[in-house]
C-alpha cells in the first residue's frame, strides 16, 4: 500500500489549529520525548521506518519503503524511502537510521526508551558503555539497512514505529547538543517554526514532506500552560480547535448533556487498562487467595459510574482492542460474599489492614476511596497514600514499599499496540527488581520463558497464534491474580466545529489527543 | 547609601547560601529517585546506575552541593531531568511574566486593601466596616482557583471586557492581578486599619485638625504616611506568600510564569527546577525585602539605613 | 508683617464688632465616659474673650483646662469625652453646633490652638515646612509660591535661624525649643482672631521660655489676637495676663483682672495657690529646717567620677560612626545621703543623659556609684538591688507609663518586683502613696491616658516613692504641676528625705523650685558642669556669667514687676555633636571658696 | 465672684470592684457573643460530629449519586448534599472541622507564638541574640513559604501532626518579622526605660509591657493566618503530602471539589463558608477582646 492513497478527498489545504496543553511540553528529542503531549508531537515532526495506518494500530512502512524479515525471525532488511528530505534539506540515508538507534541506545543520551532496543545486536556493549556502535544494525547501502537481533522478536517491528527509533539528522544533533530537544529537524510533516518557552509552539507545514499532499493544516499552535476547563471555556468561544487534556471531568456531564456540544466529542478506545497492584512478595498479598478476594472485593461498575462511565469494566490486563485480549474471558465476578469466604480461607476472616497508593491527581484519589471502601466491606481496611506520582513510583520500585498501587495517572498506556508490551517491565521477572515497574513483584518465571516463546513468532501469517499464545499468558496471570484490573478508560476527545477528518483519527490509538498529520479545517477556500 | 546597599548584598547573598544548602539538603532526603524517572520503565540496572553516574547522584551529598555551588556561581542551575533543557533557560523564560503578575497583584493588593483599611478605620465601627471586614475574610478565606475561573467566567465569558486567559497585553494582566491581589487585599486592609487606628489617636493628627484640614488632608496627608510603613514592610514578605497563588492563577488564566514551572517539577520531582524556582524566588524576596526596607526612610525620615 | 495682605476667606462667622466679646463660653459642661459612667470634668464654666486680650486659665493640674480648650476647638478625644451642656460663641456662631464641615473653616483659621505636648503634636513624617504651608494652603487661595513665602515669614516670626532651609527638615531634627516654635508658627501664620496656648513653655527651659512668651506678646501687639494661655506658672500669668481664670476640680473658682487676683484674691484656693508660687530669693525661708549644715560623714549615696555619656551616629561613605554626641562630658559630683544636689541648665546639655546614666539606663565612661557599689560589673542580684536604691522620675510622665496598665498596678509593680508585702498590703500602701501626692484611691482603677498631664507626673512620683528607695532622681518631676500641687509635692519630697534621708538628685530648669529645694546646685553647660556649689552660694553668688543668665530669665511672679522684653538669645544653643576625635575642652574647675566650684574660663 | 465649691469627687470611697472581667465585658458585646457562638458550635460540631448525623463521613452510599455518577445536591436526605463519591457532605464538614481547627488554630496558634516569640526576643535584645534571630527569620524568609513546606512535608511521613507542625514552622516567619519591628520600637519608648529603673527583670518587661501592646498585630495576624493555613493544609493534601484521603479536613474538600464549583457549588460554597464563618468568629472575638486590652478605646460601645 502507498501512502498517497490514504489522501481524504474531502480534504482541503491550509488553514490554522490551536491545541492546547495543560503541562509544558518538555522535549521533542525522539530518544528522550515519553510525555503524551509531547510523544504524537513528535511523530509529526519526525518519522520511524515503521508506522500505523492512520486511526488504527495496523502497521505500515513509513520511511521504510518495504522491509524483510529473515525466516529466523532475527534479521530484519529495511529498503528506504528515496527523497525524503530532512527540514534542514538534507536527503535522509541510511546512515542516519544507524546513527539514531546508536544514539537512542547510548546510556549517555539517556533514553528512557533504550530497554525497546535490547534485541538488537550489540545492545549490551552499548547499553555498558563498551561500545558506541550497535554491531546489529548496518548500512548495506544508502538506502538499505540491515538490523540483526540477538533473539526473535515478534514486536521489532514496532520497536521500530515508536519514537525513541525515529531518525534524526547527526548534523543538527551535534549542533544543538543538549537542546536537540528545543530545536527538533527531523523529517515529519511539520517543522518547528517557533517555541516560546512556557508558552507556545508553532508547527509550520513541511512543504517538502515526503508524503505527497501531507500534511493539510498550515499552522498548528500549541498553547501551554491552559487549564482545561478554560480550555474547554475557549473552545466553546472558538478561540480553540482542540484540547489537548481532553474534557474536563468537571465538565463532562455538562458536555454531554448539551446535544450540540456532545455532537463535536469524538469517543473511542485506549490502550489503557487501569488495575489496582498487590505486592506479591508482600504478606498477605502473597497468598494467591487473598490476591483472589480483592479482585472480586471491588465494585468496578460503581468505579466507572465515578467517572462518568468514562470507562467499560475490565477483567483482564489487556485492553479490549489489543490483539490477544480474551472476550470469553470471565475474570473474577464482583462478590462480596465469596471474596470474604476467600480470605476466611487464607486465614484473615476478620481482615487486614494494609496501605493503598495512588497518585494524587483527581479522579485518582476519588477511585482509591472507592476502592477503599469496597475492600472495608471484606474487612480489609486500606488506608490511603495519595501522593506525587514519582513518590508512588519510587514506592511501587521498593521491595516493601506498597503493598497496594492503584495505578491511575501512571496506568499502563501502550506503547505500541501489541500484547507484549503489557507484560515485559509490569508484569515479567525483569521489571520486579529494585527500582522496577513491576509493583506486584509478580516474577512466573515459566510466563516468562512462554512470552519469550510467544515473541520469537515473528512470522506476520503466525499473528494469530501468537495472540492467542498471549491471551493464555494473560490469563494465568489472572489466576494467580498479581493485579485487580478495574477498567479500561475510553477516550472522549472535543474538536471544534470547523475540524475535519474521519472521527477515528480524533482517537488515533497512537497519536494522541489526534493525528495532527491527516486532520484538516473545513473553513479554508 | 552605597556602604549600606554592598552590606545588605552580601547579607543577601549569605541568605540565598543558607536557602541553596537547606533546599538542597531537603531535596536530597526525598524519597523520590529522579533517575528511575529519566531512565524510564524498560531501563535496566545497569542503564540507571550508568544515568546515575552522570548526573553525578551517587556522590555524597557534600560533594554534590559543592559542584552544584560552583556551577551557580557561574549561571549554571543545571539541567531539568524532565524538560532535559537548562533551568536558567526555563527560568529566564518565565520570569518576568512572574513577576509581573506580582506587580499588578501588588498594585490590585495595595490599590483595594489600603482603601479597604483606610474606610474601614475611619467608618470603625460602623455598618461599612462591618462589611468591608466580611469583605475582607473572603479575599482570605476564598480559594484562589475559585475566584479566578468565577472572575474568568463573568468578565472574560459573559462580558467579555478581557481575553479568556493569555499574556501578552494590559488586559490580559486585569484578572489574574486581581485574582492574586484578593488574598493580599484581605491582608492589607486588616492590616491596614489596625495601623490606621492607632495613628488616628496620635496627637499630630490632632494637630493637623486643628490647623483646619480637610478629612481628606488628614487621612492622605497625616495619616496615611504613618499608617503605611508596616504596611510596607509587607511587600518584601508577600512575595514569598504569593508563590503558592502563583501556581494557580497562572494555571487558570494560562499565564507563563514560573508557578507553573514549579508545580510540574514538584509533581515530578525535577529538582533542578524546584532548586533553581526555590533560588530565584529567594532572590526576589530579599530584593523585595530591600527595595521595602530602601523605601521606608522616604517614607519615615526618622528611619535610617543601618 | 501686614495683616492686608492675608485675605481671610469668609468663615463660618462674621468678623467679631469691636466692643463685643470674640468669645464667649457659656455654661461648658464637658463630660467623659469611663468604666463606670459619664461624669462631668468640666461644669457650667462661663467666660468671655475680648479682642486683643490676654486671658490666663491656671489653677489645679486636672481641672479641666485642656479639656476646655479642647473643647472650644471642637477637638475633645473621642469617644470618651463630649460636651454635654452649654455654648461656645465666637462672634455670633455657636461653635456648638456647627457641623464638622464649617467647623473646619474656623480650626487654624479663626481660632488656633498650640498644645501641652510639643513633642508628639508635630507630624514626624513630615517636613515642617509642608506642615506649615498646608495649614495656610487650607484657609487662604494664595498660591503655592506665596504660601511658602508665607510659611518663611512665619518661621522667621517665631526666630528660627535660617528659615528657609528648615522647611525641609523634620521635627526629629529639632530641639525641643525649636518645635515648640514651630507649632507657635504654624499657630499664627493665618493671624488667628484667638490663639489658645495649653502650657506653651512648660516643656522648655527658663532661656526658651522666655524667648516663646517675647514672641507671643509680640504677635499679639502686632495683630491684636486675643490669646488664651493656660498655665501654671503663676510668674507667666503675672508676665502675660490681662485677665485670670482660676479653675478647680472643673470649675471656675474665680476670675478678674491680673492685678487683682495677685493682691486681693477673693477665695482661698487663689490664696493657696499663690501662697504656694515659689519665689527666687525666698526659698531658704521656706526650707525645712534640718541641721545638716556640715556634711561631716561621707554618706555618700552616689558619687559620679569623671563621667562619659557619648552616642555615636553613623553615617557617610561606609556606614561608619563618624561623629558623635558628647552628651555628658566628665562631670564628677557625688550626693550625700539626706542631700538634694540639682542639676541645671538649658535643653540638651546633657541633665537628662547624667540621670540615665545613674539609672543605668545608657552606657557611660567614668564610675558611678551607688551606696558604695561600683555600678559596673554587677550580678543580675545585685543589679536589682542597687535598682531597689535608685529610683528615677522621668522628665515626660506620659511617655513614662505602660498606657496599657492601671496607674494602681503601675505603683504597685515596684512592690510586686521586689516581693514586698502581701496583695493587701501593697494595695494599701499604694492608696497611701496616692494620698500623698494628692490624688484619689478612687483613680487607681483608671489608665494613664484618663488624666492630666500633672496628675501623671505624681502618679509617677508615687511610684518612685513606693520602694523608699536612697537616692531618687528627679527629672523636670514637677515642672508641669500646678503651683499649690507642687508645692504638696515638693513638701512631700522634704518630709520623706527628713524621714528615710533619702538623697536627691533634682532636675529641673525652674530655678525658683531649684532654690527651693536644692542643698546643693550644679550648672551644667555642653554637657560639662560650669559652676557648682552650695545653694546659696550659686543664687546669692553666680560666678559664672551662664549661671547668671539663668537665674535673669525667670519671670518673676509679680504683675508689677512685669519685664517689656525678656532676653533675647542671640544665638541658638551650640552642639553637642562633634566630629570623631574632636572631644570638647575640658574645662577645669576652680573652688573660689567654701567649696564653690568655677570654671576657669567663661564660655561666651 | 464664685465660691470654691466643694469636690464632688473626693467624697467617693474606694470603687466596687471596677474591674468587670475580661470574660464578662466580652460576652457583653453583642458581636463578640456571636463569634464565641460560632466558635463553640464549630468546637461542639467537630466533637460530637459521630452523633449529630446519621452518616459515616466515609460511607459512600450508592444513592448518594446520580445514575450519571454526579453529586447531589442539598435536600431533604442530604442536607448539605453529597461529594463526588456519594458522601454526605454535612458529615464530611463536620468531622472536617477536628482536621482543620488542628491546622486553623492549633497550628496557626504555634506559628504565632513561634513567631511572636522570636520576633520579641529579637526585638528586645540588641546584640548578638537578637542578630542571630533576626538573620535567621530573614533565611527562613526568603524561602518561598510553598515551597519549603512541599519540601519539609514530603521529606517526613504524612499526617496530620505533621503537617501542622509544616505550616507552624513556615508560618512564623512573617508574624515574627512584623513583631520585630514593633518590638524594636516599643524597646525604644521610655515606659520600658522606666521598668528598668524599678528593677523590672526582662520577663515581665517582655511579657506584661511589650506583649500586650504586640496585641493588636497578634489578633489581626492570627486571625487571618487562620483561612490562609487552613487553605495551605488543602494545597499539602493536594499534592499528596497533607492528611490522606478520605480523612476530610475543609481546605480539602474545597481542593478536591474545585473544579466542580460550577457544576456542584455546594461541595465549594459550604466549606468554604465553614471557613470564613470560622476566621470570621476569630476575628470578630479578636476586635472586641482588643478594644477590650486597649484602655484608650473605652467608652466605645
Ligand atoms: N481621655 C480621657 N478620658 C477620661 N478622663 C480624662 C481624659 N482626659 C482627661 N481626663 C480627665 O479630665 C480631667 C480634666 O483634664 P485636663 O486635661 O483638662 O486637665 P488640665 O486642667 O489640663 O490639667 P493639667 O494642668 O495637669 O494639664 C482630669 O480629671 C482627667 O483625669
Ligand atoms: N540616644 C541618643 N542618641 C543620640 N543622641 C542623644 C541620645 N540621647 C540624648 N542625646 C543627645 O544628647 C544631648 C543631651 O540630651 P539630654 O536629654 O541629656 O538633655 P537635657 O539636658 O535633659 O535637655 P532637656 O532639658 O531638653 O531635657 C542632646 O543633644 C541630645 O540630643
Ligand atoms: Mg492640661
Ligand atoms: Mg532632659
Amino acid at each position: 500500500a502507498t501512502a498517497q492513497e490514504t489522501l481524504d478527498p474531502k480534504a482541503k489545504q491550509g488553514g490554522a489549529i490551536t491545541i492546547t496543553y495543560k503541562d509544558d511540553v518538555a522535549t521533542l528529542d525522539p530518544a528522550i520525548g515519553y510525555d503524551w503531549q509531547n510523544w504524537s508531537m513528535i511523530k509529526s515532526l519526525f518519522d520511524g521506518l515503521m508506522d500505523y495506518e492512520p486511526g488504527t494500530t495496523t502497521l505500515r512502512p513509513e520511511l521504510a519503503e518495504s522491509y524483510e524479515i529473515s525466516p529466523d525471525g532475527k534479521t530484519f532488511t529495511f529498503k528506504l524511502r528515496k527523497g525524503v528530505k530532512f527540514h534542514n534539506g538534507r536527503e535522509m540515508t541510511a546512515d542516519d537510521v544507524k546513527y539514531s538507534l546508536d544514539r537512542v541506545t547510548n546510556p549517555k543520551t539517556q533514553s528512557p526508551g533504550a530497554g525497546f532496543f535490547a534485541s538488537i545486536n550489540g545492545y549490551d556493549d552499548v547499553a555498558g558503555g563498551k561500545s558506541e556502535s550497535l554491531a546489529g544494525v548496518t548500512v548495506v547501502d544508502p538506502s538499505t539497512v540491515r538490523i540483526e537481533l540477538s533473539r526473535p522478536d515478534a514486536t521489532f517491528l514496532h520497536v521500530m514505529a515508536i519514537n525513541f527509533s525515529h531518525v534524526v539528522p547527526r548534523e543538527e544533533v551535534e549542533r544543538y547538543g543538549a537542546d536537540f530537544g528545543k530545536h527538533p529537524v527531523g523529517t515529519g510533516a511539520y517543522k518547528m517554526a517557533e517555541w516560546t518557552l512556557g508558552q507556545r509552539l508553532v508547527f509550520e507545514r513541511n512543504a517538502d514532506y515526503w508524503h505527497k499532499g501531507l500534511p493539510y493544516i498550515d499552522k498548528i499552535t500549541f498553547e501551554i500552560g491552559q487549564e482545561p476547563i478554560v480550555a474547554l471555556l475557549r473552545l466553546q468561544n472558538g478561540e480553540v480547535d482542540v484540547p489537548g487534556d481532553g474534557i474536563p471531568p468537571a465538565k463532562f456531564q455538562e458536555v454531554m448533556a448539551d446535544p450540540e456540544q456532545k455532537a463535536r466529542v469524538v469517543e473511542g478506545g485506549q490502550l489503557q487498562t487501569g488495575y489496582v497492584t498487590m505486592n506479591t512478595q508482600m504478606p498477605p498479598f502473597d497468598n494467591v487467595k487473598v490476591r483472589q478476594a480483592v479482585n472480586m472485593a471491588i465494585n468496578k461498575d460503581r468505579i466507572v459510574k465515578l467517572i462518568n462511565n468514562r470507562a467499560v469494566p475490565a477483567n483482564q490486563p489487556l485492553p479490549p482492542s489489543m490483539p490477544g485480549y480474551d472476550k470469553a474471558f470471565a475474570g473474577y465476578a464482583y462478590d462480596v460474599d465469596k471474596a470474604k469466604a476467600l480470605l476466611g480461607e487464607a486465614g484473615h476472616p476478620q481482615g487486614f489492614e494494609t496501605e493503598l497508593f495512588v497518585m494524587n491527581t483527581d479522579p485518582n484519589p476519588r477511585i482509591a476511596q472507592a476502592i477503599q471502601q469496597d475492600l472495608a466491606a471484606i474487612g480489609i481496611k486500606a488506608s490511603i497514600q495519595s501522593l506525587a506520582q514519582a513518590n508512588v513510583i519510587a514506592a511501587g520500585g521498593e521491595k516493601g514499599g506498597a503493598p497496594m498501587i492503584w495505578s491511575g495517572g501512571m496506568a499502563w498506556i501502550a506503547d505500541f499496540p501489541d500484547p507484549s508490551n503489557f507484560y515485559g517491565p509490569i508484569l515479567g521477572c525483569s521489571g520486579a527488581v529494585q527500582g522496577g515497574w513491576n509493583w506486584a513483584w509478580y516474577c512466573n518465571k515459566e510466563l516468562d520463558e512462554k512470552a519469550a516463546a510467544a515473541d520469537s513468532i515473528v512470522d506476520p501469517a503466525k499473528a494469530e497464534e501468537r495472540a492467542k499464545l498471549w491471551g493464555e499468558i494473560y490469563a494465568k496471570v489472572m489466576a494467580d491474580a498479581p493485579w485487580a484490573p478495574v477498567f479500561n478508560e475510553q477516550r472522549f476527545t472535543m474538536k471544534s466545529p470547523r475540524m475535519g477528518g474521519d472521527d477515528k483519527l480524533y482517537v488515533d490509538p497512537v497519536h494522541i489527543p489526534i493525528n495532527y498529520d491527516y486532520v484538516y479545517v473545513n473553513d479554508v477556500q | 547609601m552605597i556602604a549600606y546597599l554592598t552590606r545588605r548584598l552580601i547579607q543577601a547573598a549569605l541568605i540565598l547560601l543558607g536557602v541553596s544548602l537547606i533546599t538542597f539538603a531537603l531535596l536530597y532526603l526525598l524519597p523520590a529517585d529522579p533517575v528511575r524517572q529519566i531512565a524510564g520503565r524498560s531501563a535496566t540496572p545497569q542503564t540507571v546506575e550508568s544515568i546515575r553516574q552522570q548526573l553525578g547522584l551517587d556522590q555524597p551529598f557534600a560533594v554534590q552541593y559543592w559542584r552544584y555551588l560552583t556551577n551557580l556561581v557561574s549561571g549554571d542551575l543545571g539541567r531539568s531531568y524532565i524538560q532535559r533543557s537548562e533551568v536558567s533557560e526555563l527560568i529566564v523564560a518565565r520570569l518576568p511574566a512572574s513577576l509581573l503578575l506580582m506587580v499588578g497583584a501588588i498594585v490590585c493588593e495595595l490599590v483595594i486593601g489600603l482603601s479597604m483599611g483606610l474606610i474601614a478605620a475611619v467608618k470603625r465601627g460602623s455598618a461599612t466596616d462591618q462589611a468591608l471586614m466580611v469583605g475582607s475574610f473572603i479575599g482570605v478565606s476564598a480559594p484562589q482557583f475559585v475566584v479566578g475561573l468565577l472572575l474568568l467566567y463573568v468578565f472574560a465569558v459573559k462580558l467579555g471586557w478581557f481575553p479568556i486567559g493569555g499574556y501578552g497585553t494590559f488586559s490580559h494582566m486585569v484578572l489574574p492581578s486581581l485574582t492574586l491581589g484578593i488574598l493580599g487585599a484581605g491582608w492589607y486592609s486588616r492590616m491596614m486599619r489596625s495601623s490606621m487606628i492607632d495613628v488616628l489617636r496620635q496627637d499630630y493628627i490632632r494637630t493637623a485638625r486643628a490647623k483646619g484640614l480637610a478629612q481628606r488632608a488628614v487621612l492622605f496627608g497625616h495619616a496615611l504616611p504613618n499608617a503605611i510603613l508596616p504596611v510596607i514592610a509587607m511587600i518584601g514578605i508577600d512575595i514569598g506568600m504569593f508563590m503558592g497563588g502563583i501556581v494557580v492563577v497562572e494555571s487558570v488564566f494560562g499565564w507563563p510564569g514560573i508557578g507553573q514551572l514549579a508545580w510540574q517539577a514538584i509533581q515530578r520531582v525535577d529538582i533542578p527546577i524546584i532548586m533553581g524556582v526555590t533560588l530565584v524566588s529567594a532572590c526576589a524576596i530579599v530584593l523585595g525585602n530591600l527595595l521595602a526596607d530602601i523605601v521606608a526612610p522616604f517614607i519615615d525620615p526618622r528611619i535610617k539605613l543601618r | 508683617m501686614n495683616a492686608a495682605t492675608h485675605p481671610k476667606q469668609a468663615a463660618g462667622a462674621p468678623a467679631p464688632a469691636a466692643d463685643r466679646p470674640v468669645l464667649d463660653v457659656a455654661g461648658l459642661t464637658i463630660s467623659v465616659r469611663g468604666e463606670d459612667g459619664e461624669r462631668p470634668v468640666v461644669s457650667d464654666l462661663s467666660f468671655s474673650l475680648a479682642r486683643g486680650e490676654t486671658l490666663c486659665i491656671a489653677g489645679e493640674s486636672g481641672s479641666g483646662k485642656s479639656m476646655t480648650s479642647l473643647a472650644i476647638m471642637a477637638l475633645l478625644p473621642q469617644p470618651q469625652a463630649r460636651i454635654s451642656a452649654g455654648s461656645i460663641r465666637l462672634g455670633d456662631t455657636d461653635l456648638t453646633s456647627l457641623d464638622e464641615r464649617r467647623m473646619r473653616r474656623i480650626r487654624g483659621n479663626r481660632i488656633a490652638m498650640i498644645f501641652q505636648e510639643p513633642m508628639t503634636s508635630l507630624n514626624p513624617v513630615l517636613s515642617i515646612g509642608r506642615q506649615l504651608v498646608e495649614a495656610i494652603e487650607a484657609h487662604t487661595g494664595v498660591s503655592s509660591a506665596e504660601s511658602r513665602r508665607l510659611a518663611i515669614e512665619a518661621l522667621t516670626a517665631v526666630r528660627i535661624p535660617e528659615a528657609e532651609s528648615r522647611l525641609k527638615q523634620y521635627p526629629h531634627e529639632l530641639s525641643g525649643g525649636m518645635r515648640q516654635r514651630v507649632m507657635i508658627a504654624m499657630a499664627l501664620a493665618l493671624k488667628p482672631d484667638v490663639l489658645i496656648a495649653d502650657e506653651p513653655t512648660t516643656a522648655l527651659d527658663v532661656t526658651v521660655q522666655g524667648e516663646v512668651l517675647e514672641l507671643l506678646r509680640d504677635l499679639q501687639r502686632q495683630h491684636g489676637t486675643s490669646v488664651i494661655l493656660i498655665t501654671h506658672d503663676m510668674g507667666v500669668v503675672a508676665e502675660m495676663a490681662d485677665r485670670v481664670i482660676i479653675m478647680r476640680y472643673g470649675r471656675m473658682v474665680e476670675q478678674g483682672k491680673v492685678a487683682d487676683i495677685f493682691e486681693r484674691p477673693q477665695v482661698d484656693y487663689t490664696r493657696d495657690l499663690l501662697a504656694a508660687v515659689p519665689r527666687m530669693g525666698t526659698g531658704g525661708a521656706r526650707q525645712v529646717p534640718t541641721d545638716k549644715a556640715e556634711p561631716s560623714q561621707p554618706t555618700d549615696v552616689a558619687v559620679a567620677r569623671d563621667l562619659h555619656v557619648r552616642f555615636d551616629l553613623t553615617g557617610g561613605f561606609f556606614g561608619r560612626v563618624n561623629r558623635r554626641v558628647h552628651a555628658v562630658e566628665g562631670i564628677s559630683f557625688s550626693i550625700a545621703a539626706n542631700e538634694t544636689l540639682s542639676l541645671v541648665g538649658e535643653s540638651g546639655c546633657g541633665k537628662s543623659t547624667t540621670a540615665k546614666a545613674l539609672a543605668g539606663l545608657v552606657p557611660y565612661h567614668g564610675e558611678l556609684e551607688i551606696g558604695g557599689r561600683n555600678l559596673k560589673g554587677l550580678g543580675r542580684e545585685a543589679r536589682k538591688a542597687v535598682r531597689r536604691d535608685v529610683q528615677m522620675i522621668f522628665q515626660d510622665p506620659y511617655a513614662s507609663l505602660d498606657p496599657r496598665m492601671r496607674v494602681g498596678d503601675l505603683v504597685a509593680e515596684p512592690l510586686v518586683i521586689h516581693d514586698i508585702g502581701t496583695p493587701g498590703e501593697r494595695t494599701e500602701r499604694v492608696a497611701a502613696l496616692f494620698e500623698r501626692v494628692g490624688l484619689s484611691v478612687d483613680q487607681m482603677e483608671r489608665y494613664p491616658h484618663e488624666f492630666s498631664g500633672g496628675q501623671r507626673q505624681r502618679i509617677c512620683i508615687a511610684r518612685a516613692l513606693a520602694l523608699r528607695p536612697k537616692l531618687i532622681i528627679a527629672d523636670e518631676s514637677v515642672s508641669a504641676l500646678d503651683v499649690s500641687v507642687q508645692a504638696r509635692v515638693l513638701q512631700l519630697l522634704k518630709e520623706l528625705q527628713a524621714e528615710f534621708g533619702v538623697a536627691y538628685l533634682f532636675i529641673s530648669h525652674d530655678m525658683a523650685v531649684v532654690e527651693n529645694i536644692s542643698d546643693r546646685v550644679a550648672v551644667m553647660y555642653l554637657g560639662q558642669i560650669v559652676e557648682m556649689g552650695t545653694r546659696d552660694q550659686i543664687f546669692s553668688n553666680p560666678r559664672h556669667p551662664y549661671t547668671r543668665r539663668l537665674i535673669e530669665a525667670v519671670p518673676v511672679p509679680d504683675p508689677q514687676r512685669r519685664r517689656a522684653r525678656f532676653a533675647r538669645m542671640e544665638r541658638e544653643i551650640p552642639s553637642p555633636v562633634r566630629k570623631l576625635g574632636d572631644a570638647p575642652r575640658k574645662l577645669v574647675l576652680a573652688d573660689v571658696g567654701g567649696g564653690h566650684l568655677v570654671a576657669e574660663s567663661p564660655v561666651s | 465672684m464664685t465660691s470654691p465649691i466643694a469636690p464632688e469627687i473626693s467624697a467617693v470611697a474606694v470603687p466596687a470592684k471596677a474591674r468587670a472581667g475580661v470574660w464578662r465585658r466580652l460576652v457583653r458585646r453583642p458581636l463578640a457573643l456571636t463569634g464565641l457562638v460560632i466558635i463553640a458550635i464549630t468546637v461542639a460540631g467537630a466533637l460530637l460530629a459521630p452523633y449529630l448525623t446519621g452518616y459515616d463521613p466515609n460511607e459512600q452510599m450508592f444513592d448518594g449519586l446520580t445514575l450519571e455518577g454526579a453529586p447531589l445536591p442539598p435536600s431533604a436526605t442530604f442536607w448539605l448534599g453529597t461529594d463526588l463519591l456519594g458522601r454526605d457532605l454535612l458529615t464530611r464538614i463536620l468531622h472536617g472541622a477536628r482536621t482543620s481547627l488542628i491546622i486553623g488554630i492549633v497550628a496557626n496558634g504555634a506559628a504565632l507564638l513561634i513567631g511572636t516569640l522570636v520576633g520579641i526576643t529579637a526585638g528586645y535584645f540588641r546584640g548578638y541574640v537578637g542578630a542571630a534571630l533576626m538573620r535567621f527569620t530573614d533565611l527562613m524568609m526568603a524561602f518561598p513559604a510553598l515551597l519549603l513546606a512541599i519540601c519539609l512535608a514530603a521529606v517526613f511521613q504524612p499526617s496530620l501532626w505533621i503537617v501542622a507542625m509544616v505550616i507552624a514552622l513556615v508560618n512564623w516567619v512573617q508574624t515574627a518579622r512584623i513583631v520585630f519591628t514593633e518590638t524594636s520600637s516599643l524597646a525604644e519608648r521610655e515606659f520600658i526605660d522606666a521598668e528598668r529603673t524599678i528593677g523590672a527583670g526582662t520577663a515581665r518587661i517582655l511579657f506584661r509591657h511589650i506583649l500586650p501592646h504586640l496585641l493588636p498585630t497578634i489578633i489581626v495576624w492570627g486571625t487571618l493566618g487562620i483561612s490562609t493555613t487552613v487553605l495551605l493544609e488543602a494545597t499539602l493534601s493536594y499534592l499528596g503530602i497533607g492528611v490522606q484521603p478520605p480523612t476530610a479536613s475543609w481546605g480539602n474538600i474545597i481542593f478536591e471539589n474545585q473544579t466542580y464549583f460550577q457544576a456542584a457549588p455546594w461541595l465549594v460554597f459550604f466549606p468554604g463558608a465553614a471557613i470564613l464563618a470560622l476566621a470570621l468568629a476569630f476575628n470578630l472575638v479578636g476586635d472586641a477582646l482588643r478594644d477590650i486590652l486597649d484602655p484608650t478605646q473605652r467608652g466605645r460601645a
